[in-house]
């Protein structure tokens, strides 16, 4: 089934406000174009599950379009530390105020496989001792539960399982039945696909069914559990693609100043997102703004993989 | 043999410091910044054999540029191995197979408790920073685990903010009274001033290097209770100048390190 | 660190009477060469664990190599039916009685996954109404267990983590480092050596470190969790490795027939693992036998995977 | 239109019966042999938006040879997807996006329950058989439930040595009280002889309909307990001349299929 369609599309489709939403990504492939037509389509009370956040994370908050997060950790990398629409909203309410759950880059992907698996929680070894246990926001009691460890007897930590109703990835490629391929770092895309109801692909490329068959092994995601297949080149940016663009360090950093001010993110956001149309419209700007010499600059070099035979 | 160095900043001795920390063989996790650079610079002299993972979930990374973050795709290609953090965090660390793990947060105490998550009240906090990310099952999990903070009065202090990441808690036997791995926790505190070890006994943290370019005194000042210093207290050893010339000609020539602390 | 070894020395080092082993392989990348040296060195008590059990676990029961078996299916396949050398194990108790604990696809790998999560137990949805549940072997009342889910107060049912001594897992290629690369079909490779305590990769072929370097997500085993490697090509003939060699069906047809008596089974056992030294013998004696053509004419045919950009 | 073909063999009418079930959109889980057929069949006519897994982990497979087992390395080029039998059973199927189920067995009693792991006693087995494999998971998850079997009075028995795959157990309601999900179970057998189902009220099996090249009676002498028939049994409807010719000359054109059966 062809399920290629705009992001205007799929996004209008398949997120509704109040959803939990699954955004993709680790330092790479992160789903920056998505988020953008999620803030043009104005929906809100979104709660996010992102093990790592990334901009798209502070974009989305001080868009107004987030209620609650369930992540691991928020700072946006070395240099940037927390964005400042996070820091707004957590600090001072604004736009608004944003429940928070604290989970780790070991639970939080515990729970996303536990949802991907159908099983409804599961145990973990960590958070033992710290302040994670102690402190809860909105799940409650739910975040974690100790029960005796029916081998063992020991005391045994149980997280439950997460089970977004939407997920968005970003991928190298798709076919147009939304047969997913990646390379480099994995993230928990998988996972959160996997836990999700409904699955959005965003595809630098789309790719015949065929070649999708040359390397099957590459597929994190087959199509029959995809909903939304979306072709959207330079859809990280200024996150990078592994094999099709580096990160955008100066683009992030201009987006982190200007940030600062309830002013200046709004100043960004007119500009980047709601004075562009989509991601071809977003492309132009830049290029228009910068020169095609930066955006080019930005392409990703060569480091070819060898061949491999799936002969038999 | 090596000469020692007088030219070094204090961030450079303390990557030499963390490296020092390394043994041959040892399975390391590490985030970008200083502990990557310790990690290459143990690997380049007298640890060949350790092992560097990172937590985005590269093994043996070979970047060719300092990265710009743990999930750099720099990182990527020429690694032993590539997929993701959550195979990092379950397969390998929460498995028991990680030796050593770097950690940095806002705020340490006397027991290796670190805070980053947030300063004051959880719910209405002064400050709200990153959160757990790997730190806290790091720091559960891997056997022996060193951490690395700029040395300051509000830095360390007598009881974090909140527990982010267990050290020994309030004191000896704590860890496994709340459910931790026996043979786990914090061994060393690296900071700008000085080196810190954990006392076996007490489980409390105490002053066993200051750097040379520091006092006893000022290290006692820059911290928030009342620090033990070892009687046998002496200056940290200088650095190599084999370290300090690898350090800036091949681990970090683009010498983001000085930039990012300064 | 150098791992390269012989078989012989790799299972000698880390394979003992006794141990709990898992055999890697879906009816691919079958670990019959290291079976064989196993046989060889006369190792017993063996608890094997094997999701889907091929040749190899027959051979190594009519050997007498075998007291425990942890398994969800024991049939060889289309048109072979269950090995007769685990038929009279089971049903006549020669040459020993091998105890049998019946999983399922599902059940198994998840117990592989805990093993290899370092959690002590998972939960499963399946099993429930079956005689799996009835009937227990040496696992007793540790094969499952259940309990009230602590979120949803249902009843949930948890099997424990299985953390076998060592593994044995045969690859398309790897360095000497011990990083294992795969591709085609997984099976439960990556879940079975990361539960296991040691682990041994066999591989068609070595290649460098920098080569593996040149497409690391197709690394499923790094190298620092790897004990032992060895080079092994044909290491899981008769059955197949994508890429390098198809299934040898007339030759399993061949041991299949043999083995219906104790004579034939011990006849095809002296001149395939006892008369041969190592696996380069073996197919030497095949060679031999049949003749290069045959060799040769299991051979993959050309199929190879497109180059993928891991460059930023 | 289609014409119906009177030249058939048993096993070539269980898989156009196969494909009768599979309504476009489905989901399948399949091994080899005659699922794989009877799932490329629909595919091929009336269900082009099915998907066939593969219980060795491929989705969407293009063998050009019949496979000679789950995991015949033939299956792996050009699927759209390969990696494990975990993938499949533990991330699709226990999940619940299975909308059918192919399976075989050694013995199928009147409420669809299925034996494949032994005749006689666990302990001391008569005949020791294959075991569950993906199974049971399958016979527990899967949506709808279709199972292949050659007829039998050993085979169509009152109730099964052993129950490695739960059908309706013994009766209405006893899958959800096992603790199994709703709305699953076996929907249809389907053997040598004819088509049965599960009444909707009683859970018990009965005849749907004979296969043409056997009767009502027949069918009942092979079945060992008082088998109920639908008052409106009717002669299966033959394969038509174009899914014949499909099978045969595209499907099994190395006629594997009926090698095996024979």
């Amino acid at each position: 089934m062809n399920k290629l369609m705009n992001m205007d599309e799929a996004i209008t489709r398949f997120v509704h406000s109040g959803d939990m939403v699954y955004l993709g990504g680790y330092g790479c492939r992160c789903v920056s174009s998505a988020s953008h037509e999620i803030i043009r389509q104005g929906l809100r009370g979104l709660t996010l599950v992102r093990c790592s956040l990334s901009d798209e994370t502070d974009w989305l908050i001080g868009a107004g379009c987030v209620s609650r997060l369930l992540t691991s950790i928020v700072s946006l990398g070395v240099g940037m530390g927390l964005g400042a629409a996070f820091r707004r909203a957590m600090e001072q309410g604004i736009p608004n105020k944003v429940e928070m759950e604290d989970y780790t880059n070991l639970s939080l992907p515990m729970m996303l496989m536990a949802g991907s698996l159908g099983i409804p929680c599961i145990p973990v070894k960590e958070m033992w001792g710290s302040d994670l246990l102690k402190f809860t926001s909105f799940l409650g009691k739910d975040k974690f539960k100790i029960i005796s460890c029916p081998f063992t007897s020991q005391s045994l930590m149980m997280v439950p399982a997460i089970n977004p109703d939407v997920a968005i990835i970003h991928v190298q490629q798709a076919d147009a039945e939304g047969n997913a391929q990646v390379w480099g770092m994995e993230g928990d895309c998988e996972l959160g696909a996997k836990a999700s109801g409904k699955v959005i692909v965003t595809a630098e490329r789309i790719i015949s069914r065929e070649a999708i068959g040359r390397d099957p092994n590459r597929t994190i995601m087959p199509g029959f559990r995809v909903d939304a297949v979306v072709e959207e080149p330079w859809g990280s940016h200024p996150l990078a693609v592994t094999g099709f663009y580096d990160i955008d360090q100066e683009f992030r950093l201009m987006y982190r100043e200007a940030s600062e001010t309830i002013e200046g993110f709004e100043g960004f956001m007119n500009e980047w997102v709601y004075d562009v149309r989509d991601r071809p419209g977003y492309v132009a700007h830049y290029q228009e703004k910068y020169g095609i010499e930066r955006l080019e600059g930005l392409k990703a070099a060569p480091y070819f993989s060898p061949s491999v035979n799936y002969g038999y | 043999m090596w000469e020692w160095s007088e030219d070094y900043t204090p961030e450079e001795l303390m990557v030499v410091c963390g490296a020092r920390e390394i043994k041959d063989g040892d399975v390391l996790i590490v985030g970008s910044g200083m502990p990557l650079i310790a990690a290459s610079l143990a690997k380049r002299t007298h640890a060949p054999g350790c092992t560097m993972l990172l937590e985005s979930g590269v093994v043996d990374a070979q970047p060719r540029r300092s990265p710009q973050n743990v999930a750099d795709c720099c990182l990527t290609p020429g690694a032993a191995s590539v997929h993701s953090f959550f195979e990092m965090m379950a397969t390998h660390l929460q498995s028991g197979h990680i030796d050593i793990g770097f950690l940095a947060g806002s705020q340490v105490d006397k027991y290796g408790n670190i805070n980053s998550t947030c300063i004051g009240d959880y719910y209405r906090p002064e400050l709200r920073l990153p959160g757990s990310g790997g730190a806290s099952p790091i720091g559960c999990l891997a056997r022996r685990v060193l951490i690395m903070m700029r040395q300051a009065k509000h830095r360390f202090v007598s009881r974090v903010d909140y527990i982010t990441t267990p050290g020994y808690l309030d004191g000896p036997g704590a860890r496994e009274r709340a459910g931790l791995p026996p043979n786990t926790g914090p061994v060393a505190v690296i900071s700008t001033m000085g080196l810190f070890r954990f006392d076996s006994e007490t489980k409390e943290m105490y002053l066993e290097s200051h750097h040379p370019h520091t006092t006893v005194a000022e290290v006692i000042e820059n911290t928030d209770w009342e620090l033990k210093v070892s009687p046998a207290v002496k200056p940290t050893p200088l650095p190599s100048e084999e370290e300090i010339r690898l350090i800036r000609q091949e681990l970090d020539p683009q010498g983001m390190l000085r930039r990012v602390l300064r």
